[in-house]
């Protein structure tokens, strides 16, 4: 068992953090305020930037266009955009839209679909036809991969879709089709295990994103804790926030552990193993994300609940990675329901 | 002990109670069922109301406006009006400066502001909080220097409260600073288009406006404006601070809101999950204890002081309007992210913007860290 | 809507105060643990000098031999057994058995049974035919008011009951019943709704006995927090120890007004009001006793876990009350069914 | 980044599964399943077993017994030992006064005492805190003073851990009182029957005896039972007490625990309660990220320092087990009250003095204060 990065992906992860820094709000507090301003609310630019690294196309096959990395190097990716809280949707549109057009597609599909993925030139997100959800970036997607019924098609977004503005300064839309023109992905037919293993990566992915945006929260916190003077004092003198600032840490130490090892799970390749693993993952990060967001603004005191510094932002996106995707009842209830299939429950095992 | 309300009480809660469902425009209470933004002329309209009826300032003299109440029947006019989405009267005028010129200022100074500020035909805000004076209010450096018989104001306030709608501000500002920081200190009352005074408003992480910042560059305020005498300030501040505890628990409007949150889970057929049943029980369940402790306070108190219990109602209070603000994002669960959508109930789209911008419930006004801090020092002589 | 004791009222808690001042851990920490060590674990010379004081009989009507008091009353002497751990068994005895006999009895029945329980030469407690759940004080008590399927009876005490020592230095056993001999109360029959009626009020009687014991409680650990010394400094000079004990006084004092809002419930008369007041009361001491006994506990540190000191006692008195005549399952239980049945809930109506 | 064990590691960890579960004997092993008192012999036996096998005190230098394995393993050796019910190697032996002798002692002093330790030949107590030194034991006042060639030992200890059991104590004495209070502290070896020394049991919560006030008069030491150098106790005791924070989280036992209550609740058929569910799901949940975090910790120590962390491991791991012994409380329900009776299950007739007990978890070895300052302090830099 083991933890770590090795070298290849410290490198990643390195490259990454330096595309990004354009939005530590350690830095540069304006850019990301700047760029969901206005829709679509990420960067082109930067969007085009990482495709140059490779980083749309991480996940896929090489023969498909893309880099053949495994989740270990697309969660690097993730908690790198968490801890910026960069606006790209990098979990919608490559991990979970793309994942299973990387799954499902035929070699035709694959080769013109993941190819414009991997270049930048095409956006994908992904609808469920069952629940009125928001569609991520839905009036911004070029093409939707659109579930319904267990099936999974390729749609070409429909005109006139008007998005909205998401809380935590994302895009969304809902999406209505109406005679428009879906190819089954494949062959096609009823895949719900492949749209079980593609969420669940897409799960946990997004777990990773909501560690490193917790990580910046509770830096941003102990720096403000440090330098903020009440009653002649630094307010890390008070031990009351000091304590609070303690189980942040906590929290976050145990939820990483936990996302980094269904991460490890997905690699491994055991699809039983692995809704499991996204389950715990996401709960946890779910329980964590409300605790440490709520801190942080807490902590922070007035501050905190304007828009001018980022410790709010952070929030906000903490309580939108908690929801989307699967939201803490549903985690209980898959959890719930096999809690009698085993005693002691052995990650090693 | 009794458990009753007596008839005269019961016949004055009715009263109220009809009052505030018929007497004020139901627009502007639907705005705030619903969640959505007041206006300044909704404040204004509804406090007028009031003001017309006599009951828009009941904790003032009743010379100046206010009303001969028992201690209950406050508490039952603060509930009934809180339960008929009816906007509180104006906290600036009603709760903060209006009692502290009631009992600091001149007759003239009476005279001029009084009728004005229970009619919300002066919209006062509060000059207190300032960047490197946070809770620690009394280190406050805006100061004010003598030139003649004016004061000449200079520095920086800041979380002043709907500072954009503001006629005039009442404001602490350094008089001495040779000493004892707490003794320093006076209140100036001025105009807030007074030449030198500057508002830059904060946007708050809902998007919405609220607080702001406000600057002096040698604002000239005529010395009749200082409240009561020179370097008195702390001490009317910290009797305003003791009036602002008063009804802080927003126990009317949090029950409310609980209330329509069942309605919602109700219609999404969510309540045969046990889970959020319970949790809906423990909810209602602690925001009732907390009532019944806000009618012990009430009911004990004689002098008009604050109870020292008031910081349990004010912590506990704001822990509970917050668990129920996130109640309802888990309740919207995923339709929680479509909060610009209108295609979502407006209560599902609001969820999360309104779950944020009260996470500052526990932080203005006596954080939380406050209130414990008194509980521990005052009550528990810790 | 008024909370205080009258004069009255305040006389008679000032002399229970007074007769259970030996129990006091402040001035006698040895008297409990004298009393609680040997059979029957309670003081019959104190019991009868609570008879004479007429605590025995303090509910029951003068005609039966009481003091025609009402719930206010009985709630102040259960909130000063519960000041000083007293472990005179009071609420089982008198309130919840004999309170069957007084609601139930024969004119016979009462003036029998009661005039013995007031006088204290009676004990009486209260068994149910359907759970197996211990009988306070069944190896000691004379007479067993059973309730089996609905119906009540008197039943003497079987021969050769053998008791045991609970967790909370009580006492208690289980009891069956073999060809003894069982006499219905008053005219026999189902009667559930009086028996939901006298365990109600049991319930909140049992809740003002965990009302008292968490002041003292928190008392103890205030005191405690002053004195103590720590690092060269009392230990309220940690500001997260005092934040807690402010979470431990908010706590007592909620509990506090929901437990002497149910007992005006009770004393009100209304029968349909009463069940849910109970359960009320009862759910929110459960929460507060739980936190509170905990933090008791850790506040203390090392010594808090010792026989000898008395606030280990607490926590295990609380915890005993909180699973006696109802846990929390049982009031979620209650009130999740009632949850639809009104908007927001008032308790001024 | 890998998730599996090696072939080796798997392979080592399924020797250790078997040798737990077939070489301790199994009077001992079912005791701690039930959570019976465990008696002097039986720690005893066991830890011999585990001598014989080599395997008593891995973490020792290879020279004196220990095993020269890598940290992963050490941790599948004390996870193993847990989840088989076996009675952990004392911790006064094992984690404490051995690694102290074998670090600080001198070669006679380590051929003297460290084989008779690792047997368990010696029964070790832990002579650190005071009545008025508890969380800041360096403010101790038991005194060794210097005669010839002794020491002479005058003083009180207190929560001494199962010192009714010891042989002989390791005793943190004041040797100088002159300098800054660590600076004049030095640790002596002492047989618990020297003349002078009475120990005085203290009856625990649950009815119990494990911790014990030791009292010190005129208690005559050999010079060469002192460890190390003078006044260097200070040095030693932080090198202890890191040792102790390894392994602190109490996993295996917890994990075992919760799989018990969870069989205890589906013979009561009492998880098709959704609460009770989700109250099992969350702290199985809870406690796989404590294992991993007690996993990621393991493999990042290269050198043998007790890894800042361990303090997250200390106060969570203690936080999971309260919470696993609140939850068999809560199952057992009225029947808690039985704690006396033959007539209910084991488990439940345990489950309040065991909730009671466990209080203890967060208060000894460094109580989760103590480990929430070490976190803030240490690695966040507050």
């Amino acid at each position: 068992m083991d933890f770590e990065l090795d070298d290849e992906q410290q490198a990643l992860r390195d490259a990454v953090r330096g595309l990004l820094k354009v939005y530590d709000p350690a830095t540069n507090s304006e850019r990301r305020r700047e760029v969901t301003a206005t829709d679509p609310g990420y960067d082109e630019d930067l969007w085009g930037r990482m495709a140059e690294m490779g980083l749309l196309g991480l996940p896929f096959a090489e023969d498909d266009g893309g880099m053949g990395a495994g989740p270990v190097e697309v969660a690097l990716v993730a908690e790198e955009i968490g801890r910026v809280l960069a606006p790209e949707p990098y979990v919608a549109a490559v991990v979970l839209a793309s994942g299973l057009v990387a799954e499902l597609g035929s070699d035709e599909q694959r080769a013109e679909v993941l190819g414009g993925v991997a270049s930048g030139e095409r956006l994908l997100t992904f609808a469920s036809g069952e629940v009125a959800e928001p569609v991520i970036q839905g009036a911004r997607a070029d093409t939707i991969v659109w579930e319904v019924g267990g099936q999974v098609f390729l749609v070409d977004r429909p005109e006139g879709v008007t998005g909205y503005r998401t809380h935590d300064g994302g895009r969304a839309a809902l999406l209505e089709f109406d005679r428009s023109r879906a190819i089954a992905l494949g062959a096609g037919g009823f895949v719900d295990p492949v749209l079980r293993k593609v969420r669940a990566r897409a799960q946990i992915a997004a777990c990773h994103e909501a560690v490193g945006a917790m990580e910046a929260a509770l830096a941003l916190t102990t720096s403000y804790l440090t330098t903020r003077q009440q009653f002649g004092v630094t307010l890390n003198r008070f031990q009351a926030l000091t304590f609070r600032a303690a189980d942040m840490y906590t929290d976050l130490e145990l939820t990483r552990s936990i996302v980094t090892w269904a991460t490890l799970v997905a690699a491994d390749g055991d699809e039983d193993a692995l809704g499991d693993a996204a389950a715990r993952a996401k709960l946890q990060t779910i329980r964590a994300a409300r605790r440490i967001g709520q801190e942080a603004i807490q902590l922070h005191g007035g501050i905190g609940v304007t828009d001018e510094y980022s410790v709010g932002h952070f929030t906000s996106r903490l309580t939108a990675l908690s929801h989307w995707l699967g939201d803490a009842r549903e985690q209980l209830s898959t959890l719930s329901a096999g809690l009698t299939r085993y005693g002691v429950l052995d990650p090693l095992d | 002990m009794r458990l009753r309300l007596t008839e005269e009480e019961a016949a004055f809660r009715e009263e109220m109670r009809v009052f505030f469902t018929t007497e004020i425009p139901e627009d502007i209470r639907e705005k705030v069922r619903t969640g959505r933004h007041l206006e300044k002329d909704d404040f204004v309209r509804s406090m007028q109301v009031m003001n017309q009826a006599g009951i828009a300032v009941p904790n003032w003299p009743v010379e100046w406006g206010g009303q001969d109440w028992t201690p209950l029947q406050k508490h039952l006019w603060h509930e009934e009006l809180q339960l008929a989405c009816v906007p509180p009267p104006l906290a600036f005028n009603a709760g903060m400066i209006g009692p502290v010129i009631a009992h600091f200022g001149s007759q003239e100074m009476k005279e001029r502001f009084l009728p004005a500020t229970r009619n919300l035909d002066i919209w006062w805000c509060q000059g207190f909080s300032e960047p490197n004076a946070g809770s620690d209010l009394a280190s406050l450096t805006t100061r004010a220097e003598r030139d003649g018989d004016d004061w000449v104001v200079n520095g920086q306030k800041t979380w002043t409260t709907l500072g954009q709608h503001a006629d005039w501000i009442f404001c602490l500002c350094r008089t001495n600073p040779e000493v004892k920081k707490q003794a320093g200190i006076s209140m100036l009352l001025f105009p807030m288009d007074t030449p030198g005074v500057t508002l830059r408003p904060i946007k708050m992480i809902d998007g919405g406006y609220e607080v702001n910042e406000v600057f002096f560059d040698n604002v000239r305020v005529p010395g009749e404006n200082l409240v009561g005498e020179v370097d008195q300030g702390w001490t009317q501040a910290k009797f305003l601070l003791g009036n602002e505890r008063v009804g802080v628990a927003p126990v009317g409007a949090t029950k409310r809101a609980l209330a329509t949150a069942k309605e919602h889970a109700v219609q999404l057929g969510a309540l045969g999950d046990p889970l959020l049943a319970a949790r809906f029980v423990e909810l209602e369940n602690e925001l009732l204890a907390l009532e019944l402790t806000a009618l012990r306070v009430v009911a004990n108190s004689t002098d008009g002081k604050p109870h020292p219990a008031s910081s349990v109602l004010k912590l506990r209070g704001t822990e509970l309007q917050q668990a129920v603000t996130e109640l309802l994002v888990d309740l919207a669960g995923p339709f929680s992210l479509s909060s610009g959508s209108q295609t979502v109930p407006e209560w599902a789209a609001h969820a999360v913007p309104t779950y944020l911008n009260f996470r500052k419930a526990s932080i203005y006004g006596g954080s939380n860290e406050v209130q414990r801090t008194i509980i521990a020092g005052t009550i528990l002589g810790l």
